[in-house]
């Protein structure tokens, strides 16, 4: 089994296992992918790349959506 | 849309709306309640808020979970942001969600009052405008200002009645109607309206939509008061078309002066 | 109507009526234009004068010949009455041709501003009520002349928004207010309004109904004037049911402040 | 034939045959009876009695009807 | 005053009097800030209320003790009156008192609002004027009402601006302009006065005098509000006469646009 | 100045200044009457446009031929410029005049309304400031732009009332009072004041000055208006000092209500 | 001695000797005439007249004066 | 006697004599220099100055006052 990595998940240091992709980290927090936008240290991913994108160690990772706001 | 609505329909940056009024979905007591309102205001333009995930408790902020992208058209805004570079990054979070190439600017230049930043608005709308976007920026009511934003490449240009918030109504009429006068693009009244009458007087003015949140959110009953501001906004429309009698210091009878008995 | 219409639906001297808007039927530029704003206003009481037969050229004049009198309900005037002896001659006129019992009344106390005269009218009121009229008495906007006019008996009461024809809108919203607040009987705003969105300020007020006339026949274009006084009275009203947000001097966000990227 | 009667009849002077009705006058003037009230010598006549009341000389008779009015 | 001051002074029933602004002595802290205060503002009139000596404590609220006649000309008022009848008696006790034949004429219709029987006003004015009194009638701001006042002899009319004690200003400055136009005697608007641009305000509409207690004894520092109210009602005063420049809603350069540099 | 006036004085960029209202010299018919005029409005301050030489008919339009500048305090601005590089260079030709390093910064941006441009005004400030100069900025009511404005090291902002020249007064008084609440420099009104009771209201919001030109220039009797508005910056002074009794929707008696015969 | 009198004085029964005059009375409440206005039985007594009427038993009388108002 | 010289003198073309100063340039147009600044090639000149700076072929002058202005 791999190591743990760390990475700062919406503004918070999280450890996760270090074979997960953006998308497995989504649904492993039991959010839908197609209605997250994904910011990677600093840039933004295109949704087809979730699968393929890998978290790795020291990442900044940001998760939005939308919410209510006028 | 009959086809009459439609040949006098709200068209920004070549897309056409159902309606002249445009909605927040922000400060609902609930999201039954917010999604009531909206389908009672007949807005098709509902702006929402780009966040981050609460990763605790996300389900009920989600307003994918509320709001159908097929019934409304969601147009992605930067309020919170106090820098160019701040509101072009969440405008590009925006897109991202691949929804619309639209964006409602707002840059805020003072903390208490939520005034726009004028400069920063205006470098972050050459920015985005620039990188493909349609953007609808959130500005105060000054003329100059106005010019500039259209002059950055902006699809429309939405300036406030008043302070967020504030229900005031159109503080400055003159203000206004100078902005309509002079841009070519659709002016949008966002921000400050607090009743219906504010609404349709706005819309007198000519403009060419009304933004709001509050007026609705904040009213005892939100879903009476959206009906209230769909039929003002239509009332306001039809008004500044159909052109007003004069107004003077001076009555004029309205009923006829001869054939009265001797 | 439906039921829900219905429920808030205008009631005079027991009478319902199908809409809370009220217009006069002077100074249109053609019969037909009439008509037709008059049904695209919704309205269901119409008001009309009495004159004298012109034996010149009476056809075209006579109202019944525009509108008939099962469609809408015609409530006669007393325009143009300087006494309350000449009114109360014009109401039973009016009366006696057989459709309603009901009256405008208006006596004039001065001609060059056609403002009403407060005593003239509560007496006229008085004699009228004692005699089975349902008087709709149109006055100046003072809560104590408003107090008398209920006390007489009238079954409304009609506060101007600001002199007949002029199309100031509402000019001291602090005094209708009052008037609206104090009295039992339905108020309703009558003279004055210019635009539609006066018709819709008005109603938030709390006021029973609007009635006016100059507005819709002194448009560029009457017909599409008539839908906006609709639009905007069914607006004020639910505007006003609603309960308004409180104004305030202070901006209020309405997009949420946490949730900001880092 | 009968000796004419003068009448004023809405503010002017009228010459008027002597056998008229209120009805006959009116139709008379080419007007609709039901949409005409009658006021004769300040009595407002009741519609019904129109063929009833004859006009007579010196009578001061006011047709009105309903025109536009605000 | 100088010569131009008495050229173009206040005069009310062939009495000049120094100021334009006439001020009332309720409500006051204590009977120093009163007597600083009025002095501060220059009035020459001053109402005073009649009312029964408090037989426990009456050194303290003769206004006697504090206001010499010989400095002020004391005008009693009618306050707290709300019939004809009772408001004569109290006018014929003011006169009695041996100062003047002036008197303040208010008969007031409903006592939550303060607000002025228009009809019971007219005929206490009728019976003081033909008793020699020379009245100043406290009314609403309805003209027809303040022409039957000038007909039954008042010496002046005065119209409020809102009600007593409100602050509110003038809510309808076109119906004290239609009152001032139209009356030939003095036009004093009395009650609803806030604050100095209120007063300097009321003098811009055209009309002789500004009557106001309130707004001077409720600020925080009376003595120098009342000289403010009596640079205000100067100000507005000289404004008038000076003829303003028109209002317009356009843009007019004060500098000389030729001569820059190339 | 008395020792309380000096007390009180306005002060900025650490000069004292005689009187709290400051005056154009621009459009007036005669030197004569500017002259006078300006004698008459107290201002010390006065301010003056630099121009090119008219080398066929200079002797009339040098202003130092008819101002002495031992008697006013001369104010050059920078009326006219589009440009912040054009502004500044107007200000360092009027400050090579050797009267003053204080600059009245005017940068239009739009020739129709005569707004300001708020980015160049900003730039322009800073080069100024930098460079020594004591820049008092004209700019639009804007919070942000005056905040940043007093950031660029202005040493007074000077918020539009309304357009220049247009005469409107204070259209959005929430705004100069924020501008005022928020600044710590002084803040003086300029542009858009048009009558005696619009400068007393100015002053009322509780702002260090008021300056203004067409509103006397253009008075049919300029020497009066400036009478009258000297009086009205000082009534609106005093007042705001006293604080004003508070505005309500109620009616408050002023005469008491006891004491009442039987 | 003279029997005490009962007279209503500003609102309240009040007994008083019956030798008074109007003047006595108001000095006796340590007032100053010159300040008072007297109504007595609805009417109103010239001041000049105050040491010559006397308080009658049963008279309705009220002191009144100039106090504050606007 | 010198050549003349050509200048921009207010934004027209002038022809002066080539041996003036700024001071006697501004003479003989009868203004008074203490009254008058002097823009020279968009260089402001000091005033202390006019009388020591000669005008020069091809000198683009500006002569700037106060004039009436809000």
């Amino acid at each position: 089994m791999s190591e743990p990595i760390h990475i700062q998940l919406n503004g918070k240091d999280r450890e996760v296992s270090s074979d997960l992709s953006v998308r497995d980290l989504i649904v492993s927090l039991d959010l839908a992918p197609e209605m997250i936008v994904v910011e990677r240290n600093r840039a933004i991913l295109r949704r087809d790349d979730y699968a393929d994108v890998s978290v790795e160690d020291g990442d900044v990772i940001e998760l939005v959506h939308f919410v209510g706001g006028g | 849309m009959t086809s009459t609505e439609r040949a006098d329909a709200l068209v920004v940056g070549e897309r056409t709306f159902a309606s002249r009024l445009l909605v927040g979905t922000g400060k609902y007591a609930s999201n039954d309640v917010m999604v009531d309102a909206i389908r009672a205001s007949g807005a098709e333009c509902v702006t929402v808020s780009v966040r981050r995930v609460d990763l605790d408790r996300s389900r009920e902020e989600a307003i994918l979970h509320h709001l159908d992208p097929e019934e409304f058209f969601l147009l992605p805004n930067t309020a919170g942001c106090y820098t160019a570079d701040e509101a072009v990054r969440y405008a590009r979070l925006g897109r991202a969600s691949g929804f619309t190439d639209f964006v409602k600017l707002e840059v805020i230049g003072d903390q208490e009052t939520l005034l726009p930043d004028p400069q920063a608005t205006i470098e972050a709308a050459r920015v985005l405008a620039d990188d493909g976007f349609k953007v609808m920026a959130y500005t105060n009511d000054d003329l100059v200002t106005a010019l500039r934003l259209e002059d950055a490449g902006c699809a429309a240009v939405m300036p406030l009645a008043s302070p967020i918030g504030s229900g005031l109504g159109i503080v400055n009429p003159h203000f206004i109607r100078q902005i309509k006068r002079r841009l070519a693009v659709p002016v949008i009244v966002d921000a400050g309206i607090g009743t219906a009458s504010d609404a349709c007087f706005a819309m007198e003015q000519g403009v060419d939509g009304v933004l709001l949140n509050s007026a609705i959110a904040g009213a005892d009953d939100p879903v009476r008061m959206a009906e209230a501001m769909r039929l003002a906004v239509d009332a306001g429309r039809a008004s500044w078309r159909a052109g007003r009698m004069p107004a003077r210091g001076i009555a004029v009878p309205s009923s006829p002066e001869r054939g009265m008995l001797a």
